[in-house]
This record gives structure tokens, C-alpha cells and sequence, in this order.
């Protein structure tokens, strides 16, 4: 599969592989769980939708899964996170409870943003998980503005900020990673390089489709990663996220991933070949990591059951959370347009 | 005079198809322009059809293309653009403002700009903020340009085929709940006048002036009006900029009462523009205040029952119809 | 009570300066903070006194600072942010209505977004039709922002001081033409109420309604009316979002007649949604027709006699007033 | 003076000594005499400013002659421009008549935008000079558009397109940019590096301030040119637009120049020094290029001054065609906002 035929990376230079961290049990366990975790949550997602109990835009994150549970790994709850409109991965790894998020998507008040964005735009700042942006690039400017925040309150933390390759083309990127870059704020850039923004492959849409390069033109050190392997992922990310998090400035990681599914449930899919899709299943990040697991002696069928059943569970309960949910009252149609004041 | 039946969105597809069979300066430009056809599939089948440099693909870069769209008018082309949304073609309005509209103006009538930009707009399919506002009245501000928002499926062809011939920038709005409206037109493309709104129904009662996505709720509005006896007449603007006033003001002569439907926010909406227009020309044959029902101000809400709430609906219009005391 | 005579210029610079030295979380942003002081030298001195961190020059990238402005205000900042005119603000109004105006709804109440920006609106320079438009109705459109215009040297400092205290995406519009203006003020800089408009001149019959760059036209065009034995009434807008229609009304109560005067385009101007809002809710104190006087509907002409003559004047206020039949 | 400072060009990676074209008199002559005619051009109406002749702004060219007239020198009545409101230099160089430029400043009706455009908006389709943009990177998407339309219409032609270092940063010249290099438009891009973006160093504007290089990431063919030397502007101009016309696609040159002027009329420069302006000054590109002339003994002290005597002239019948044009009627207010047709 060529680069040119849209269906694969780039070969002009390859995802270094990144130092991989030691993998325990535990550590092993963890990722495979909250890997999991996102795939059987969206595949739940897509049954609901089917059955309209979720409208509206539905993109799913199946394929992708390491990218965020890697790139997690890396951060702190003081760190903050902007990502875009296919960001079940995000939120479910940085820890909303999968409950908020199917209530959200079944437009319920106890939903993470109260009924009101639905699966494009999860918000929970507890959590400092800043959202779900569904204009594409459109939430690259407000991580650099957060970054800029904590860059001028001395606070040593980081704004990791979530973009599809479809972004790069956009005027936002360009002015985001200008001002990072001249301002030195502690942003960590990840662009999660799926090869196609909805239907257009990458080479319809980058005269320059090595992106990392692209970001080290404006002298952000950057760096391709095997958003397949979740531990490259996570190695990758930690080094970056510890020098932004030192005062090192923004660094830039493209993933190098792809998603199973279509763009969005309203996506008929025609632009890509069934076997472009199954090459890419070979390489599904959560069997890899399965295998990995296995033939290190850490995983047994048992922990895949128990895995699985308590996934189950959870999703249960997250489902039975949305379905129990309130609707906001239609009279508060009108509230929080504006913030309440003391007065 | 041979019929077909098309989709509004089979309409946009065959004016598409025959610009640029008859056309050779005719191109297309936008985003997914060919594996999907356009985000709502507007113009699947035409890239094999004509091939990739006449139905061009463009990466996500709104100010870019719309830009392009400007200089290859100028160029000598009649770029005919695609931009999803409204709500992404706030990233153009740069270009459209003050390119587009200004230069054949600030040029002394040098250059023109025979542009076409098509986007979706509206509501209703609960695709939250991000997704489902109406800034039609941002657009109807701007001198310079024409803005159309074809509301039948007749429209959808015939005013995208009118817009292909105007020298000057025309931005098509289609509402995207009207993609799959279905409709006999007549079998031959062929333009239709751009200088007039329409009455599409007659009554006697009062009038309801509406466009787009909103003209099928004002029609099922009057037929519940006309269980009360009420005999209301609807008027489709069709044409946003410049605004045809002589067909609203001649139903007001008959009527003398008139509601205004607007998918867009109330405050600064072409609903109060038309409303200021009949209180200067049209003031003294009113037997009412002029109404209008627009959507609420709010950043539309996912949830169903909320942007239900949010959006005009035909129950609310003839609710609103109902109070005025005919 | 101590006064000091500053201009508008002055007054914007001491509400800066005076937010910077009371609150650590605020830091301006916007291009040419450094050496120009901004493109109209209204934060010149600041930068030496703050520093470059909290007087933060920008590269031109609207859309990207405004959008930091947004990120670093959920990041707990106070940022006011200056766009050098409202004609460049199209660049970044993907940020405005996408980002500051929704991400509080959206979110449910979780996020605000405590944001000032500022930017020079207005012509009357002889900038031709990339510098000279007010395009202040279009931000008055949107809901979850609010969208001041200071006409006084007063109302410059105060409403900026209270734009910086509010915990919503404040817009200021500054006419271009008044920074010069100079007038007396209380020494200690505090913040204005920004909810209501305000009578500026008293009068018996008729009532002009203005904002910015207008006001000194109504109020010149009073003083001619005046000499005919015509007692205009001039009220001031203030705030253009949310808009106080109840001061305008309590004057219509009282006059019975009124002129809006505004420098956007007429089609569509908030001109002609305060028009539109009479209508629904002062009908029955009309002795006349609203009417509104309003900026050409072209892109504004570089020639002076042309721009002169695109823009609303005190004389034309004065002679739209005289048709009126008083 | 270190880059640093913000008053010298990076050395980084310094212009290449593009190969010199041939020099005879006649063609000596022809290039000084473009630059001056620019220079006095300019002296004149920053003087008629002063004299409240003309309004509104005003953006001197002064020291940055030899970028237009070297760049000039390489295209063909067929080729198009488009440029900024610092526009003078480009439309004197292209042949618009000065006098029909001087009216256009005095809002006269025989002004080349009929008076409605004044200094920042310069047209004459006849002459494909496509004006005079006054929003920063604005044009950029234009002359994409413009070169689309020849590459569509297999018209062998450039495009050439004039910014400044400024607009690097905006969004809109990193669409442009990529448009450019995906589609491989016919379009020559020439960034008139002087430095300053109004009173910001260009240290401030762009984390990567050797702007050829964020040219080349994506992928065209760029080059950083002395901008003071008008036979290096017009040898690599030569080339490039060579390579544009012959079909190979976009071409960036970075063209380092200066400005002696205030960035406008209304700027009271006090963001440089002194030492700064007069350390370009030594480097005036019509000073140096006459003592070149002059050391080749292709140029005599008649010569120069026959060459102002005939400017000098050129310049008063200009300001003469100002004076006596007409203005636009007031009536005419409304004319051509849009395009009269046949109905
Ligand atoms: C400014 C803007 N233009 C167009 C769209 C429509 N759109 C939504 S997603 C998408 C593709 C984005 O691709 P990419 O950035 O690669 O992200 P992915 O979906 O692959 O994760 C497009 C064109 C949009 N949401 N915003
Ligand atoms: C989008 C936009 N933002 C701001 C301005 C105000 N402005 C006019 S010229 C200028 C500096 C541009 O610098 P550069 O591109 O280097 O060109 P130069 O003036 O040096 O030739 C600025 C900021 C503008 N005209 N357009
Ligand atoms: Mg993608
Ligand atoms: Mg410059």
C-alpha cells in the first residue's frame, strides 16, 4: 500500500521507535483495560445510535484507541485537555465517568455538559477537560491560550491538545503553532494522523504529509509515533510531556493511526477500499497489545474475561445512567447564555 | 412540458451537473468533493463524471478556497464553491467581505467577481452549537452580494443555474433539513428569476414572510390556522439580498397583518430588517403590530426537546397568528 | 469631587492601566502593543510600565490570539485583547461566535469566559472599504456576548473597567474618530453601569437614538433642530447587547416620534432591529413612522465627498427630522 | 546588528548571490530609472500629503525599490500581480500611468480606482494589475485563485504575488501557501521581508524568521534574495518565474529589504534607531546600483540628470493630471456596487 495511494503513511521517514517503558502486570493491565474501555464504550454508542437513542454526529474513535490511553499515561489531572469532536477516547481515558458521557449523548441534564453538546462536545472541568471542539482546528488557539496562562501563573503544567491531520491545512494551525512556538507556552500538540479527514486522504489535503516536519518548520521539535502501539505512544508522550511540563516549550507528536469505522455515522465509507481496512486491522492496537501481553506471560484468558465482564458492567450502569437521566427542563432553555452574577 | 422527480438535493445536483456540462469556466471547488460528494452528498457521481480538476477537492481551509473561488472569477473561471456549513464559513467571511463584495466597487466597476458559494444552514438535526445556526442575515448585510435560499426543490436548481450567470459573488443557503424534500419540477434545467419573493399560498387574513428551511413550517402552520378559519397567505422572500419588498407589501395591502418566520437569532435578524422596512413603506396599512418569530437566542442545544424549543416551529406560529386578534 | 481633562485615547489607557495595576490576572494581547502603543497608540507607555508579558504584542493572527484570549481566560486570566479594527475582527469571528459566545452554554454553565476585546470601528478617515466599516450590528446578533460602544470619554474608561469585571466575552467598539475627543472626568477611574442606554439631551419632540461615532452627529443635529424651534430628545445606546429598549421607550412615551441613527448598512442594521423592537412594543405611541438614517449601502469610498456622503451627518439627521411633520 | 535586535536580516542562512544577468547601459539605465521614478514618486506625495492633498493612509516604499522593479523586470504584460497597499513601487514598475496613480490618491474620478480605492487600492485590469490589498495576507487566496484559473485554462502565465514578512503569520498565508504547493499553481510568491510589521520586529512576528525556510516545508522551491540589490532581484526572479511559467509549479522568494520611511504617515516610528536607518541607508539600492553603473562606466552625471529632469516632468504633469481631474459625481454614489447587466 503506497503513501500516494492515500491508504498508508508516509515511508520518507518513519515513526522513530520510541524507548519503551518497562511493562509490568499492572501497567499492562491498565492499558488494555481502559483501551478496551473505549472500543466496547463506542461500539455501545454505535448500537444506541442505531437505535436513536444517541443523534446528531456520532465519530467514532475504534482503531485510535492507543492514542489516547498512550498519551494519557503521560499526563496529570493538573493537566488540561482540548480535543475535538471525536473525543469519547479522550474523556474516558482522562477518567469521566462513562456514564456522564452516554447521558450527554442521550441528552440528559446528568450528561457531562448537561444534554447540551452531545458526543461532539463533552466538557468537564473537574476534570480539566476543556472539550470537545467540532470546528476542525478550531480548538488549537485556545489550548495555546491556556498554555499561555499557566506560562504567565508559573504553573509547571500541561495543555495537551488533540487535532486530526485535517487540521494542519487550516489557518489555526498555522497561527497556533507560530504563537506556541514564539511564545515557548507549555502546549503538547498531538495530531492524530488517521490519513483521511472525512473522505479526503491526506494527499488531497498536505502538500507536505510528513507533519512532524511540518511542526519543526516552526521550530517545535516534533516526532512520528506508532499510534498502533500504545506503549510507543506512551513513551513518546511522557518524554514530550515532561519537557513542555519543564519548560522546555511546545513539542509536537503525530500519531500515526487509523480509525475502522466511518467518519461519523452518516458516513457511507466509499473511499477506501474493504482491504485497505483490513491491512490496517492487522495492525488493531488493541489485539497487538493482547498478543504483546500474552506472550510476555502478564495477561491470561481469565484477565480478558474479567476485563471484559467488568467493562460490561460499567456500560451497563453508564447506559442505565443515561436512560434514568432527566431531561433539562425546557424553561431553562434560556439559562446559562450568560453567567449568573452575584447581583 | 415533461415532469421529474427530484430530491432538493438530486435539484443542486442536476444545476451542478448541467454548469458545468455547459460551461467549460464552470468548476467546482470544496471540502470531500469527492469520496463523499460533499458533506451532504450533493454532488456524488460528478467527480467521475468531470473529473478532478473541474470538481476539485479541497483541504479544510475555508479563507483558502473562498479566496481561490475570488481570484479565479477574476481569472476568468466561474468557480462554483462548496462550504459545509455556515457556521465554518465564518473562518471566510475575510475574503467574503472584504474581497468579494468590495472589489468590483473600490476597483471604479473594473473587475467583477462572478462567484458562486454554496453552504448548508439551520437547525433541526440536533447537531448542537457548532453545527446548526443561521447567520443568513449576516450575509443579506453585505452590499456587494446576492443571497439566495432556494426553499422548494424548483428553487434548489433553478436559482443555483440564475446564480451561475450573475456576474457578481451570489451565496446560496440551503437549509439541510430540505436535502430530501421531494418535488415534480419540470424535466429541463433552466434559471429562474432572483429579483422576486413568491406568495406560495393565498389568503386573506394575514400573511406569513418566511424563506428556507422555514417555509414548510409556515405552510403547515396555515393549514392548522385554516381549522380556525383563519386564511393565511405565505410569502417566500427566496431572495435575501437584495430584498424584494414590493410582493411583502402587497400582501400586507391585502391582509394588513403579517408575521415574520426566521430561523435566525431575533435581535439583529432579517425578521426585524423586514419589520423595519414595512414600518417605513408599509406603516399605515397595518391593523397590527408586525410579529416575528425567530429562533431563541441560544447557542442551539443538542438535546431534541431543547432545540425543539429552540427553533420555530408551525405550532408556534399559528399560536402566534392566533393571538393577533383577527 | 477631582476632575482631570483626558481624551478618549487617554481614557481607554487608564482603564488599561488601571485594570493592570488592580488585578495580576489581567495582560493585554493584540499586535503592536510595542512600539505603537496598538494601531492607535492607546496603550503606548504600557509596555514599559507592565512589561512585555503583561503587554503582550502578538504577530497578525487574529483568529489565533483572539482564540488564546479565549484559552488563557478558562486558563483564569483576564485578558482584553485589542483587534486593530473591526474590519481585521472577521478574521477571528470563528472564534467569537464558535468558541467565547457557546462554550459557557454548551458546557452547561461550566466554563466562562471572561474575555475583553477591543477593537476600532468606524469611518470618516478616508480608509476606503477595507478600514472604514462598522460592522457592530453583526456582534449584536449573537447570543452569550456583550457588545459595548463608548461614545464619551467617560463611558471609554468605565465601561472597559467594567467589561474586565465581567465574567462574560465583553466586545467594545471604539469609533476611530474619537479618540481625540477630550472632556472633563472624575480623577479615580471606576466602573459605569453598562446595562442601560442614557438620555444625553432632553427634549419634548422627537427622540434620536445613537451609539458611538454617532452621538456627536445627533447631538450637533440637535442643536440645529433646536434653532427651528424642534426640542430633540438624544439618547445614547451604550450597550448594544443586550440592548436597554427601555429607556428608548420611556422617551417615545414622551415624544412620540424617533429617528435611529447608525453608521452600519441600513439593510440589516440594529437600526433596523431597534426599528423592529418599537414595533412590537411601542406601536401605540407612534405619532410617525420609525425612521432610521444609515451608511450608504456600499463598500465606504476612499474620496472624501464620497464617504461624506455615504455616512450619516448631522444635517441629514437634521432633515430626515424636519419630513417628520412635528 | 544582531538579528536578535530586530534590525538585521537572519544570517542563519544568507541570500544566495543569484547569478548576475548580463548588464548593458540601456538596460542600467532602464533599472535606475524605474527605482527612481519610485523614489521621487513617493518624496512627491508625501509631500502632497503634507499638503492635505492626499488622505487617509499612506505607505511609503522608500528603500524598497529595487524588490519591485528587479521583480518586475521577469514578467510579461500577460502575467499578473497582486500586492499590498505599500503598492506604489509595483504599479509604477508594471507602467500604470503615474498620473492616473497621483488621481487616484486625490480621489479624482480619472484615478485608476476612480478615487474610491486611494493609496492602499491601485487597479488597472488592463494592465492585469489586480490592486492593492489592505488587509494583511488577504491577497494570498487570491492569487492562488488567479494562477488556478490559467493552470485551468492552460494559460502559460504567472501570477505574482506581493506580501510582507508580516503576513507570514496569518492563517491566511499558510492556506495559500499549501493550496499553492498541492495544486502546483502557476503562482510566484514574493515576501518583501523589511523587517517590521508596523513597529513589531519580525522576531516578534514568527518563530522561524528565515522565511524561505517555512516556505520550503511545504515543499516550494524558495530562496532568500538581497532585496537591495536589483540585479539579484531580477536574476532570481528571472529564474522563478521561468520555472512558474514553464509549468513547475509555485516558487517563493524572500526578498530582504528595508524601509526608510515610517511604516505609514500617521507612524511616529519610535520602535528603531537611528543607527539602525542609516546602517541601511548605506545599502539604498538606487545608491548602490548607480555607483555600480557608474564604476561599469555606464553612467554619466548627465545621465542622472537627464533621468530626474525627464522624472521631474513625468511627476508635475502627473500631479497636474490630479489636480485637474474630476470627482466622481455624488450621484454616482451608488454606481457599480454591483455589475450593470444587459436586463
Ligand atoms: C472548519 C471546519 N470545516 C469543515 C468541517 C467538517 N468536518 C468535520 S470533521 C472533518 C474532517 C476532519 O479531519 P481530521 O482533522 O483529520 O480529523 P478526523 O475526523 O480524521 O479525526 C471535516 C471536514 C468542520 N467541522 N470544520
Ligand atoms: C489582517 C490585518 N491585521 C492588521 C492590519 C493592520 N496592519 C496594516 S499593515 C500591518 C503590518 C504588515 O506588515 P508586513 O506584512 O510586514 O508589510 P509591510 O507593511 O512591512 O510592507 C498591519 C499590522 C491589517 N491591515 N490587516
Ligand atoms: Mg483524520
Ligand atoms: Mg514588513
Amino acid at each position: 500500500m503506497s503513501a500516494r495511494a492515500g491508504g498508508g503513511h508516509s515511508t520518507r521517514s518513519r515513526p522513530k521507535a520510541a524507548r519503551a517503558p518497562t511493562l509490568d502486570r499492572e501497567h499492562g493491565l491498565e492499558l488494555l483495560r481502559e483501551m478496551l474501555r473505549i472500543r466496547r464504550f463506542e461500539e455501545r454508542a454505535a448500537e444506541l445510535y442505531s437505535l436513536a437513542k444517541i443523534r446528531g454526529f456520532l465519530h467514532l474513535y475504534i482503531g485510535e484507541e492507543a492514542v489516547a490511553v498512550g498519551v494519557m499515561q503521560a499526563l496529570t489531572p493538573d493537566d488540561g485537555i482540548v480535543a475535538t469532536y471525536r473525543e469519547h477516547g479522550q474523556a474516558l481515558a482522562r477518567g469521566l465517568p462513562a456514564g456522564s458521557l452516554m447521558a450527554e449523548m442521550f441528552g440528559k441534564a446528568n450528561g457531562c455538559s448537561h444534554g447540551r453538546g452531545g458526543s461532539m462536545h463533552f466538557f468537564d472541568i473537574s476534570r480539566r477537560f476543556y472539550g470537545g471542539y467540532a470546528i476542525v482546528g478550531g480548538g488549537m488557539p485556545i489550548a495555546v491560550g491556556l498554555a499561555l496562562a499557566d506560562k504567565l501563573q508559573q504553573r509547571m503544567r500541561v495543555t495537551a491538545c488533540f487535532f486530526g491531520e485535517g487540521a494542519v491545512a487550516e489557518g489555526e494551525f498555522h497561527e497556533s503553532l507560530n504563537l506556541a512556538a514564539l511564545w515557548q507556552v507549555p502546549v503538547l500538540f498531538l495530531c492524530e494522523n488517521n490519513l483521511y479527514a472525512m473522505g479526503t486522504p491526506i494527499a488531497q489535503e498536505l502538500a507536505q504529509t510528513d507533519i512532524h516536519l511540518r511542526a519543526e518548520s516552526y521550530g517545535i521539535p516534533a516526532q512520528a509515533v506508532d499510534g498502533m502501539s500504545v506503549l510507543d505512544v506512551e513513551a513518546a508522550a511522557r518524554v514530550a510531556a515532561e519537557e513542555v511540563r519543564s519548560g522546555g516549550g511546545p513539542r509536537f507528536l503525530e500519531l500515526r493511526t487509523y480509525r475502522y469505522r466511518a467518519h461519523s455515522m452518516a458516513d457511507p465509507d466509499l473511499y477506501r477500499t474493504k482491504e485497505e481496512i483490513e491491512h490496517w486491522r492487522e495492525r488493531d492496537p488493541i489485539a497487538l497489545f493482547e498478543t504483546r501481553l500474552r506472550e510476555a506471560s502478564l495477561l491470561t484468558d481469565a484477565d480478558v474475561a474479567t476485563l471484559e465482564s467488568d467493562i460490561a458492567t460499567e456500560l451497563d450502569e453508564a447506559v442505565a445512567v443515561a436512560e434514568a437521566g432527566p431531561l433539562e427542563p425546557t424553561e431553562d432553555l434560556l439559562k446559562d447564555v450568560y453567567t449568573p452574577t452575584g447581583a | 412540458m415533461t415532469t421529474v422527480k427530484l430530491t432538493y438535493r438530486e435539484a443542486v445536483r442536476a444545476a451542478l451537473s448541467h454548469a458545468l456540462a455547459t460551461d467549460e469556466r464552470v468548476f467546482l471547488m470544496g471540502e470531500d468533493l469527492g469520496g463523499y460528494g460533499g458533506a451532504f452528498a450533493v454532488s456524488l457521481g460528478l467527480l467521475d463524471e468531470y473529473g478532478p480538476e473541474r470538481v476539485r477537492n479541497t483541504p479544510l481551509s475555508e479563507s483558502g478556497f473562498v479566496g481561490a473561488g475570488i481570484g479565479a472569477a477574476l481569472g476568468g473561471m466561474r468557480p462554483i464553491v462548496e462550504v459545509m456549513t455556515i457556521n465554518f464559513s465564518l473562518l471566510a467571511l475575510d475574503q467574503v467581505v472584504n474581497n468579494a463584495a468590495t472589489l468590483h466597487y473600490m476597483s471604479g466597476g473594473q473587475m467583477s467577481v462572478p462567484l458562486v458559494v454554496r453552504m448548508a444552514t439551520g437547525g433541526g438535526r440536533q447537531l448542537a452549537a457548532q453545527h446548526a445556526h443561521s447567520l443568513e442575515a449576516w450575509y443579506a448585510h453585505i452590499p456587494g452580494i446576492r443571497a439566495l435560499a432556494p426553499a422548494t426543490v424548483d428553487d434548489a436548481r433553478g436559482m443555483l443555474l440564475a446564480a451561475v450567470e450573475d456576474p457578481d459573488p451570489v451565496f446560496i443557503f440551503e437549509h439541510a433539513t430540505l436535502y430530501p424534500l421531494e418535488d415534480e419540477v419540470e424535466e429541463e434545467p433552466r434559471p429562474v428569476d432572483i429579483a422576486h419573493a413568491i406568495v406560495r399560498r393565498e389568503g386573506m387574513d394575514v400573511t406569513l414572510v418566511t424563506y428556507g428551511g422555514s417555509l414548510g413550517k409556515c405552510l403547515d402552520a396555515a393549514e392548522q390556522l385554516q381549522q380556525d378559519g383563519i386564511e393565511a397567505e405565505v410569502i417566500d422572500l427566496r431572495t435575501l439580498r437584495p430584498l424584494d419588498m414590493s410582493t411583502v407589501l402587497a400582501s400586507l395591502a391585502k391582509t394588513h397583518r403579517i408575521v415574520i418566520v426566521d430561523e435566525g437569532w431575533r435581535t439583529g435578524s432579517l425578521a426585524g430588517e423586514i419589520s423595519a422596512q414595512i414600518m417605513e413603506s408599509g406603516f399605515d396599512l397595518l391593523d397590527w403590530p408586525v410579529q416575528r418569530l425567530c429562533s431563541a437566542e441560544v447557542p442551539i442545544p443538542y438535546a431534541k426537546h431543547l432545540e425543539d424549543a429552540a427553533l420555530p416551529s408551525a405550532g408556534r406560529v399559528a399560536a402566534l397568528v392566533r393571538e393577533m386578534a383577527i
